[in-house]
């Protein structure tokens, strides 16, 4: 039969910390399933909408838009379906030498955010406030975009504390700039930073293409659990324009590494220890309601949040040979050195 | 001003030839917004089937505007104007019109520029190039015709201009100081060729000119018109044989009227 | 002017832009000089020149260059006949300028990143979304100039072709246009520019390849030298592509 | 023409804007009916009807109208008053021409997201990135209008100007200008257009303000409605821009 | 060439006055896609001080571009051109120039178009309105002093270039046909004005005309170029009393001078 093309789109660049996915490309994970991946970088737009409107066939997403839109009971035809980073990602930082030690200890700080409009806003309210700082009261925040024009601002001493996400801490050490992270509140670690997202009518029309790109999704994960230099190396065979130059191979590779490392924290974030690929916990629903509700972004709590999302592939996610994965993986490491 | 001094300028007498171009009351008045400038009043004349008319008047007085108008491409503010019987509305392919500018098209050459009438017409240009490089010849600018007009010097371009007016074979020319920027050797020959055509093909012509001489030489009829706004002042008939030569221009009758003519001028000149 | 050109042209055409290259190589040397900026803002120029290098000799940037080049020029195309066929359109007809103007400029004024979701719903993720795009943005330069151009020619002419009873549509092509090529020409050299940051602009949001895809990827990774790379020969490539343009109009534009 | 305008006149140039917007409005109205478009990639015309109205009633559209309204217009003047100069510079000095187009030109193709964290680490966060970064967007139409418009003066204009021994200077200001002033109002044209996009779009990139900041933080919750209700008053600022600059012009060249 | 024809034109003979304009065997071709057109061919005559020299010569001889090259605008291929004692580089300040198209800004007013030389040399403006007012009372424009030149007919806007080739007062005055756009009455007018200031004010003057009348009329001396590439065939002093009038005209020697140089260009059409 001929396969199935999908678009996949993840909602920002398509960087070496997406290594996983260019992983399962390369050691066929995805062709093993019928399926023909297109993956596309969908940045400063919204991937749910094309979801929606069957522009994309799978989306990574976070859940802030569609509880807000719940929220307002509006009713968007998706449906998340493959739990993809599944803790948290985001950290507070501060420069290797800050005396902050704490969360408590912003009290009067300048804190430094990718932009207003960052979905993680919500949520470091509420840390903040569980700490007893009131936001834009105990604590001054200033939005300073991403990259390295930010990195200076934390560099200079214009920020004491930057709210990101893990893998551009890892590109600061990378650059140079010594950066560590405040210890993060358990509770808000349990919250997902971005699952999969489909149409209700592919749910109920295809679902056998739900599983199958899901198990892809699984094997990967594992995959790149096993042989992260690999894993991190099939980018670049992938987008061979992305190579650095030999000098840089090896520094490069480390940051890449360093990035996978950093995602995996969360992808591969199973607090209670058994590996179940793409499920979703029902509580970490209730604590992000909760926490955006605190924090004034959600008129109330009680969303009928299990309309969101299904764990109704999961069983078929986890259908796979673990150990074979591993192998496979392994091998291309080997490969490699 | 001193009326008395050109009684001896006879009305025009009416011509049995039909009528070819009928201006009846025109007056028109520019509106700019240094206020209005009114440029002609109150005209009327016939230009008569395969007639010669000239008209003479001082600078500013009109006379471009006549012909604008007559052309169709300024409708009058009162008075009429008919060509053939009809009223002119807008321009007619049947018309020719030499500008007092050359106007020419400075991304087109000179056989270009001379065919452009039949292409904007729609008509078979190739035929058209024949007669175009033929009327260059009569306008001596047959080596130029591939030169583009910024090549050309003012005298050269205006005899495109000329050449141009002529493509389409109109059966009424209008003419605006076609020759004013000739000498007078190559102003004689024009002046020759124009009235061999005129002569030989019957056309109707309307030809401004401020050049008694040139408007004696050519005409059966001069318009003389008062200085701004443009009243008929005269009408003169001008009724020496054709074709006439150079020697028409000693003959005595060409003398005494070119000279009424300018003694009219300097009545004109006068303050009332 | 038609002559073959003096080897002193050639000289004259070379020599400075190679200068101005070689000041600005300096500055930037400079600028990034151990203790300047943080390589990470700029890059040195070796390490620059080493990506380029490794791009384009590796083979490896070629496609995206050629990704990118051809979703430009076939916006470009598109955005400019449309757009200069638009300017013609209100010039003959007048009372549509009336409804066209406010409307194209409300269009205009969108970003066209907030117009990205649509555009995607309707051309999807391919070469067409980036033309639209491109199309888009080069339209306007375009439709101003001929609106603007093809008024601004001499009355007498205009005066002229009616007395030949010339056809509104035979004096657009005859007269207009021609005189409304230098404005043509001055919106060509903005529209080339916009077409490539058009597109780039495009494959920042939704992409699978070109210059764009890598320069946002370069960043994401801090490749920031490849980054450079890429903008350098987006850069060379807008260079490139508005000579051209300076060359068509001095042959097309000879009379002026 | 200087009369005051007549009644038929404004009819004339209110009306078919207004019947070309309830075309507009009701094709959308069609586009986002049941069962067509998502009302996540085009939300309703009455949707965004009371984002609008929310938006403008409640007043908390209006400080970031003015604070994109208020950078877009300080880049505009400084990028306008910049390009305006260095083309009559390259007008001047024949050969800088060779040094300053290619330049420009590679300037220009840069894409002014990737040069933002750049521009971000001069000019920080607030105002004057902004203002920059327009300023070099609205730059580029206003260079190439001032270096075409005043080589397109009539050469027997300078010639005159020559023979009356006036400085280059005294020529630029009183025969090259004029003359290049419908390229220059159509540069303007453009110019406000980028100005917009240029501010909205560096509002994206970081800010706390500003239409941008609004579009994006609507797209990032799915308000779309209120990213339209956004973009409309964005377009709605652009269009009365652009009837500022064409009186502008019907005023200033009047000989045309 | 049949050079019999006018043996009785002697050449000129050389003048007590200091020399103002000095051509020495000055040669210019053009360059252009379609060739090379030879313009000037080997031309030497002086305009000594205070002197009134006309050039005659058929259309396209290259009067126009010897104008430039006295003025400056263009440089000789070959031989040069003094003012005054020093090489012409570039156009200088003593010097007027009427051209033969009218080239005013669309964009001033008549006035200011008038104006236009005293504020290219920085001169100051406010006491040169009252002069350019005067002048625009001489050539009968004081009402459209307020005008823009589309607002003005061809005629009219000759005499605003005229104007303005007066108004700085310049000890060298280059005119280009002139007088060519003119009704025979104003162009009368304007001939007994020119020959007023310069009488009283002693400019020199190189006058471009292809009106035989007019520069027998005007001048001290009157130089014939042959067709292009215009060489100079004859040159002809003209030794009737000053100031001429309306009478001179029908002065014998007026009369015979004219119809020689007529002779001189009938001549000149003929084929060699
Ligand atoms: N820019 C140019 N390029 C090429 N040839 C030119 C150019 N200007 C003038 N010529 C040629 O030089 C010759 C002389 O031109 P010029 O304008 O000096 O003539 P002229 O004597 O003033 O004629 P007219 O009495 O018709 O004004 C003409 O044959 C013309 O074709
Ligand atoms: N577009 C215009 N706007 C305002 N006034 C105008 C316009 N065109 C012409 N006029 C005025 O109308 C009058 C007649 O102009 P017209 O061109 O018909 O004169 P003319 O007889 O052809 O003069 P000439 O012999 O100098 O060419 C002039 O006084 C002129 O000032
Ligand atoms: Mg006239
Ligand atoms: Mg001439």
């Amino acid at each position: 039969a001929a396969a199935d093309k999908v678009t996949y789109a993840i909602p920002t660049a398509i960087t070496q910390q997406y290594a996983d996915l260019t992983f399962g490309i390369t050691l066929g994970f995805f062709a093993d399933e019928g399926i023909d991946l297109q993956l596309v970088s969908l940045s400063n737009t919204p991937t749910v909408p094309q979801v929606a409107n069957k522009s994309l066939v799978f989306a990574n997403s976070t859940a802030d838009g569609q509880l807000q839109a719940l929220a307002k009971g509006e009713r968007i035809d998706v449906r998340f379906f493959y739990n993809y980073l599944r803790g948290s990602v985001y950290t507070f930082s501060v420069k290797d030498d800050s005396p902050i030690g704490t969360i408590a200890d912003l009290k009067g700080k300048k804190l430094g955010i990718g932009a207003l409009t960052w979905g993680n806003i919500p949520m470091s309210r509420a840390i903040l406030a569980e700490a007893g700082i009131a936001w834009q009261k105990d604590i001054t925040v200033v939005p300073i975009g991403v990259g390295p024009a930010a990195w200076r601002q934390l560099q200079t001493g214009q920020v004491d504390v930057m709210n990101y996400y893990i893998s551009e801490n890892e590109k600061m050490r990378t650059a140079g700039i010594a950066v560590r992270t405040l210890p993060y509140p358990d509770r808000y670690r349990h919250m997902f930073s971005s699952a999969l997202v489909a149409h209700v009518d592919m749910i109920r029309d295809k679902p056998d293409l739900l599983a199958r790109f899901g198990r892809a999704m699984a094997k990967l994960s594992v995959a790149c659990k096993a042989a992260r230099e690999a894993c991190a190396r099939s980018f670049w065979q992938v987008y061979p324009a992305t190579r650095p130059t030999p000098d840089k191979e090896a520094e490069a590779l480390a940051l890449g590494v360093r990035l996978l490392d950093g995602n995996y924290q969360s992808i591969g974030f199973f607090p209670d220890g058994k590996e179940e690929w793409g499920s979703f916990k029902p509580d970490s629903w209730n604590i992000h309601v909760q926490v955006l509700a605190d924090g004034g972004v959600l008129p109330r709590a009680d969303l009928p949040v299990e309309t969101l999302y299904t764990n109704q592939f999961v069983p078929e996610f986890n259908k796979f040979d673990r150990d074979a994965v591993i192998a496979k993986a392994r091998a291309a490491e080997a490969k490699n050195d | 001003m001193a009326v008395a001094a050109y009684e001896q300028l006879r009305p025009t007498v009416v011509r049995a030839a039909p009528t070819h171009l009928e201006v009846a009351d025109v007056s028109l008045t520019y509106e700019s917004r240094r206020g209005r400038v009114p440029a002609l009043d109150r005209l009327s004349f016939d230009v008569a089937q395969g007639a010669f008319v000239s008209v003479l008047g001082p600078s500013g007085c009109g006379k471009s505007t006549l012909l604008k108008l007559a052309s169709g491409l300024l409708r009058p503010m009162a008075g009429r104007i008919r060509l053939a019987g009809e009223p002119v509305t807008a321009p007619r392919r049947d018309v020719g019109i030499v500008f007092q500018q050359p106007t020419l098209l400075p991304w087109k050459t000179v056989l270009e520029n001379v065919l452009v009438p039949i292409r904007a017409m729609g008509r078979d240009a190739s035929a058209g190039r024949e007669r175009a490089l033929e009327l260059l010849r009569l306008v001596k600018l047959e080596p130029f015709a591939a030169n583009y007009p910024h090549e050309l010097s003012g005298g050269m371009q205006q005899r495109v201009g000329i050449a141009r007016g002529l493509i389409h074979d109109p059966a009424l020319l209008l003419m605006d100081e076609p020759f004013a920027a000739l000498d007078a050797m190559t102003r004689e020959t024009m002046m020759d060729e124009l009235q061999r055509i005129w002569m030989s093909t019957g056309k109707s012509v309307l030809f401004i000119t401020h050049s008694i001489p040139e408007a004696v030489y050519l005409s059966d009829r001069i318009l003389v018109l008062s200085p701004r706004p443009g009243r008929l002042l005269h009408s003169v008939d001008v009724d020496l044989p054709r074709p006439r030569t150079i020697e028409t221009m000693a003959d005595p009758r060409f003398v005494a009227l070119a000279s009424r003519l300018r003694q009219a001028f300097v009545a004109m000149a006068e303050p009332a | 002017m038609m002559e073959p050109r003096h080897a002193l042209d050639v000289v004259k055409a070379v020599v400075p832009p190679l200068a101005t290259g070689v000041v600005i190589v300096a500055v930037w040397a400079w600028a990034t000089r151990p203790g300047g900026l943080d390589a990470f803002v700029l890059p040195s120029p070796m390490a620059v020149l080493r990506a380029l290098y490794q791009g384009w000799i590796g083979g490896t940037l070629l496609p995206h260059a050629l990704a990118t080049g051809k979703a430009a020029l076939g916006g470009l195309v598109i955005g400019a006949l449309a757009g200069l066929a638009s300017g013609a359109l209100i010039v003959l007809i007048r009372p549509l300028e009336y409804l066209m103007m406010p409307l194209v400029t409300a269009l205009q004024s969108v970003p066209k990143i907030a117009l990205a979701p649509l555009i995607i719903s309707y051309f999807g993720f391919g070469l067409e979304s980036k033309v639209f795009t491109v199309a888009l943005l080069c339209f306007f330069p375009l439709f101003v100039a001929a609106a603007t151009g093809m008024r601004a020619v001499d009355p007498r002419l205009l005066d002229m072709y009616r007395a030949f009873s010339a056809s509104p549509l035979h004096i657009l092509l005859h007269a207009r246009l021609p005189a409304a090529a230098p404005y043509v020409f001055g919106a060509l050299q903005i529209a080339v520019v916009l077409a490539l940051i058009g597109c780039v602009v495009s494959e920042f949001v939704a992409s699978t390849e070109g210059l764009g895809f890598i320069i946002k990827s370069g960043s994401g990774e801090l490749d920031i030298a490849g980054m450079f790379a890429a903008i350098l020969s987006l850069s060379a490539m807008g260079v490139a592509a508005g000579l051209l343009v300076k060359e068509a109009q001095r042959r097309i534009v000879f009379w002026s």
